[in-house]
């Protein structure tokens, strides 16, 4: 049934994102919203399906419901094969007890049977929480033309960020010479994207190494790597120079969401050879009503936008009624935001309702340390209810409730 | 069976003649509409949404638009290993084409014949609406009819459709062929007939037998009182386009929240192809009211009383205005569309003000630059 | 994304099937090969697609690769929808923990979010591991017409069988008025095959009440339906009279795969009307070469025969030598069975070898208590080697060695 | 890109005039062969166990029980949002039909033109082998060829087909074209060629404006010394089917274990249509030699030397030898056949002795009662 394959990928979307809080209450981090119509998986599975791997694996144990539903049969995304296509993996029960994926060098592990059915020659290893568009068979072609073990994507970050991330040292060929996690005083500022493209024969060799060692703690990045490096396999580094963005965090999401406004922020979703595709529900055009204001905005299918928007990107579904106010703020598909309310540089989660004349939200100018507030999904801000800035919304919130 | 076991059966091709425009590179059933649909949406929707999962799609002339839109049948859930959707071309035909819809039908018989289902909806692609064809099928059902036709009541359109007179009961107890045009109002058939298939097989026999062609004059109007034909109500926004005017006006319709509420139920989606467009921009002082916005425009100067397809630029300082614009279409800066119907690709240069009026909007061809 | 269904099935995989043995170390009870080429699962999926349910749960928590690999897209069964289809629930993390399937009835009320999408009216509870053909639509017409809370598909057995079933009592109208677990003395022959109709709301609310029972062993025949009867639900027993077997154990299902060689057993797999459908390799016709003697037996596709066989069920791709003897014997994909070698009233695992000379089984009149002989998949049995009746062969076996 | 990127392009309607009795019914495409598969399922697996994931298949007439058999393509992996598989009966053509193959690939130059693969792969329905395409693309590459053909090395076949003289790089350096008999052995064309697909738009330019319309001729003959003709040789079994003698001897070819398991390597499958029948059943007194068996075969008699397509019924007493019986068809108690071809739904009755020879096969045609 399942016929060879040069290269599949696997796709790690095990993370609950916590730092993302309420927002991944219901869903893995990869199932979060993103501009406008996108989930984050979307990039990883539309990046594979554009590079030309067509078979997935997408490995997952916290939440899978919302993930599955949405990747469906993976139809959207060109990967429902015959042979291959895209596979949601769920850890499973042994004769011998259940495993629970421990690392994400384990989960790749745990699913070597998956991947030796297709028999390929390398496995691309990818996060599922960055918002990029890459061309992974070029990377393979580097892979293959250097004759490496493992490349890995490597992006130039500004030096002062570069504490924040994983480095590499290379020479001039490209060959990493050393590596540095997240160091105080960095001394490089070649970041791994956490991308990474191995010949399968290595990779397999060394996850079981790293199975038998009971002091790992079964890490691709502090393990795997390592260990591969300290057996002085060959490591490339491949560089890449496009838009790429974590959004592990409230406010990178927020900030990810508004750099598609940004024509110079280097991220083109509107590329007609490099499309990203998304699970599309079937809804009708956007309508604005002649009430409606839209300035400087993403406005998704299926919204009926009576308000004002600025600097803003509406979801699918959306209501903003006439009257009501968006600035500088996310809103995520199917939330209404009623006749006078004010949404300010904050989130609104899925299908959240805010009230008539409730205020979310505040300027930064008007704050001594801003940050972005987040409505949880679902939930309703009362009538005259007035959010303050950098907050996390849990729960419901009463009419007139001050917070 | 849990999923009603009917057959579907659309005419792609029905009045094409009546829009020339938008017909002479197409089929009707693929010509746009709402901002990101093609006719043949609808019909295919309203019967998938009815649980039906056979659908053959009858075919004349200019289909390889409609081939394209319908691909595999995926975004209606039609590819399937069994059922599905079927393209029936006209194979049988010496001359690759038919007169009247019961000769079309007798040269698909083969379709009908090996097809299993109990009932069968026959209907034309160029009915816009939201129906719920499962209540069709049980109305059908309970008043044990020969023959169920959809109508709709209100003043008669144009054109030479069959009126109704109906009783009590809902039977159709006459019916007149008005011809081509016609005043006053009253009950007029919508191209959409439920019957068993066993009776349409023998509909189909004694039309072979007898060289029969047309439908409605030799079986409605001639057997109104053999059959037991009743009509079916529809309620919903519903509209039969075969003419510019009824195209432009319809599409007007979708700006009024009731109509388009009527049309996209959520609980009955219409389903179309997918293209993957990034959703729409809006720059920084565009002004966009009372319009349908399908995803990937990037507008920057003003729309009003629009509608405005997938792809679609406005660029700075223009302005559109009581317009339908189609798929890739640009209006350059400085320029305006007033009451202009813009095909697909079309240019409108900078600078350049093209006006129609809502009674007579101006139709500009697909790729044609202004 | 997910519409309306009037009914939806929630398909039961979970067991090991322990009683299968060997047969299922590496996959779960319903991927067990049965009739040339199917699967068990294939019976409930394919009545459920023939009885128009278009959207299936399959619960598995026990080796779900090979189950989820075998249904792939749901396509085989025509099963693979834009909304709806066949899914494979697995049971997942919460941020609490995780919940692994305590009870049959605990595996559909982690899934009532699944179900839920979905809207359903009525709900249909189906074992996997049962050999019927079934119109699961006929059976909810009786449920709406009853107005039941619940339906149980019930079966008349030879009374000497009874003792191994659960038990119902009926009135002339079909309503149940008691039940009886597997007792000594039946007094009822009435059997519950395992297929329950239920009205989701009423489910719903006992699923709820079941697990907030601390002392519930969260099983449906045990713990969900007795509550049910015991608060005065209506339930009704829906006869069923076609065939109906579990395959359970290595017996019943050596012996319900020679059903297919009894035309009077009443298991028709030909009907056009009722197909079953099941995942096809891409394999050519079998070849019968010119040594081959096939006699009342069954050949699927792929074999190369060059052997005799005799009553016996020969799977996809299987090699029959020149001089083997294959009698009263199942032989599953894929196995060898060379030159010289006899196999007899046994059952040989996928891609087995069995190697020429060698014997495995013995014919019933020869032996003092006879049972199937059951070789494992993957194994290898020696030349010369000879194995006896009655046994589980679950590792390799030598050249000449004797069992 | 990891995937391959090349078009497929599949005549299906080549030499159909070449089997009057299988193909008056069908196109070429879709004759049965082998048990279980159609012709086109060999170039159709070919292509896409190469990695090629978009084919246009090239229809004539008669292409309704081909559009049956490929369905949404899924089989072969085909129903893809994206690429996939179409169809493309002569849409543009005045007549329906074309002549010659440069006008039919002209005919679907829109098709050739909106796609974005580098390179592109055309060929016929009638070769059946199992082929790996990835490596002529490869070989062409590597060789910097204008055009690459396939080519079979052994006793000239009948028919007006191609012959090569090949020089020691691969090049095809003289091209001769022998009329419709032909003796001798040699290098001879098989209708496989791989371009570039901008080659192939150049080629097609040039033939509209010259009015080519015949490839071998207007093409290959022509301008072998102007463009870079490469040969690749088919090593594996390999045949194209261009008569009933040549459909019976390739048939037969298949109870030849090499052959066979050269045609049906499993790291390359040959798909099909899927049809959900049950194993076949042998009965306690039958007996089968040296025959291929598709599933839903009920054998109670003897079938010795012979192929037996899907749902053939032999009762009780018949017996068959030496012939190719297609799905469906019967063979009553007591009867016997010797070397017949029995097209699909056919029947012997009761003792009827039908027999022709190994080198004048009989043909029964479709649903016909004997």
């Amino acid at each position: 049934m399942s016929r060879k394959q040069e290269c599949i990928a696997m796709l790690l979307a095990g993370g609950q994102g916590s730092r993302l809080g309420i927002l991944t209450k219901n869903m893995a981090k990869p199932a979060v919203p993103y501009g406008g119509k996108y989930r984050i998986i979307d990039f990883p599975l539309s990046n594979c399906i554009n590079s030309g791997i067509t078979t997935v694996g997408v490995l997952t144990q916290y939440q899978p419901l919302v993930l599955n539903d949405y990747i469906g049969n993976g139809s959207a995304w060109d990967l429902d094969r015959e042979n291959g296509g895209v596979h949601v993996l769920s850890p499973y029960q042994q004769i011998k007890g259940t495993d629970w994926y421990r690392g994400t060098a384990n989960s790749i592990y745990q699913n070597i049977n998956f991947i030796d059915r297709y028999d390929p020659e390398y496995v691309a290893v990818l996060s599922g929480d960055h918002i990029y568009k890459m061309n992974y068979s070029k990377m393979l072609d580097f892979h293959k033309e250097k004759g490496s073990a493992v490349t890995i994507a490597m992006l130039e970050v500004p030096w002062e960020e570069a504490s924040r991330f994983g480095l590499m040292f290379t020479d001039d060929e490209g060959k990493i010479t050393a590596f540095e996690e997240k160091p105080k005083n960095p001394k490089s500022n070649k970041a791994s994207m956490g991308v990474y493209m191995f010949t399968w024969k290595k990779l397999r060799e060394y996850l079981i190494k790293d199975e038998n060692n009971p002091n790992s703690s079964n890490d691709f990045g502090k393990d795997v790597i390592p260990a591969m490096h300290a057996a002085g396999e060959k490591m490339y580094a491949y560089k890449f120079d496009g838009y790429w963005k974590d959004v592990g965090t409230r406010g990178s999401l927020w900030e990810a969401n508004l750099d598609l406004l940004i024509p110079s922020s280097g991220l083109d979703l509107d590329d007609p050879n490099w499309k990203i595709y998304s699970n599309n529900p079937a809804i009708p055009p956007a309508y604005i009503s002649s009430e409606g204001k839209v300035s400087n905005s993403i406005i998704a299918g299926g919204c009926d936008i009576g308000g004002e928007t600025d600097y803003s990107v509406i979801f699918s579904n959306c209501v903003i009624e006439p009257g009501a106010q968006i600035k500088y703020s996310i809103i995520m598909p199917g939330a209404v935001v009623k006749s006078g309310a004010k949404v300010f540089y904050s989130m609104v989660g899925e299908n959240a309702v805010i009230e008539s004349g409730a205020v979310v939200g505040k300027d930064p100018q008007e704050c001594e340390k801003w940050g972005v507030t987040t409505v949880g999904p679902e939930l309703t801000i009362g009538k005259n209810a007035v959010i303050g800035e950098d907050l996390m919304v849990e729960e419901d919130v009463k009419d007139g409730e001050k917070l | 069976m849990i999923s009603r076991s009917c057959l579907g059966i659309i005419f792609s091709d029905s009045y094409s003649n009546a829009m020339p425009e938008l017909t002479s590179l197409r089929t009707m059933g693929s010509v746009p509409f709402g901002g990101r649909y093609r006719f043949i949406d609808f019909s295919l929707s309203n019967l998938v949404n009815a649980g039906i999962s056979k659908v053959g799609v009858i075919t004349k002339s200019n289909y390889r638009s409609l081939m394209d839109h319908l691909g595999t049948g995926r975004p209606w859930d039609l590819s399937r290993k069994n059922d599905g959707l079927f393209f029936l071309p006209p194979f049988n035909s010496t001359l690759g084409t038919y007169n009247g819809k019961l000769e079309a039908l007798i040269l698909v018989s083969d379709f009908i014949n090996m097809s299993k289902e109990e009932y069968v909806i026959i209907l034309d692609s160029n009915i816009i609406g939201n129906i719920d064809f499962s209540e069709i099928i049980d109305y059908h059902r309970e008043k044990g009819a020969d023959i169920t036709h959809a109508y709709l009541e209100g003043n008669y359109p144009e054109g030479d459709i069959p009126h109704f007179e109906i009783n009590g009961d809902g039977r159709i107890t006459k019916i007149t062929m008005p011809g081509i045009v016609y005043e006053g109002s009253g009950k007029y058939g919508v191209s959409i007939t439920c019957m068993k298939r066993t009776f349409l097989q023998r509909i189909l026999n004694t039309a072979k037998s007898e060289n029969y062609t047309d439908f409605n004059r030799d079986i409605l109007l001639k057997d109104v009182d053999k059959f037991k034909i009743y009509g079916y109500k529809i309620n919903n926004f519903c509209t039969v386009i075969d003419s510019m005017g009824k195209y432009y006006d319809s599409s007007m319709d979708l700006l009024s929240s009731d109509k388009r509420k009527s049309l996209f139920d959520s609980d009955r989606p219409i389903y179309t192809k997918i293209y993957d467009d990034m959703p729409s921009t809006y720059g920084i002082n565009s002004s966009v009211t009372n319009s349908l916005i399908a995803d990937g425009c990037k507008i920057e100067g003003e729309v009003k009383n629009s509608i405005l397809f997938r792809g679609v630029r406005v660029a700075k300082g223009a302005k559109v205005t009581n317009s339908i614009i189609m798929h890739g279409s640009y209006i350059s800066e400085g320029s305006s569309a007033n009451a202009v119907i813009m095909d697909k690709y079309s240019v409108i240069l900078p600078h350049k003000n093209i006006s129609g009026d809502k009674t007579f909007p101006i139709y500009i061809g697909k790729k044609l630059v202004v």
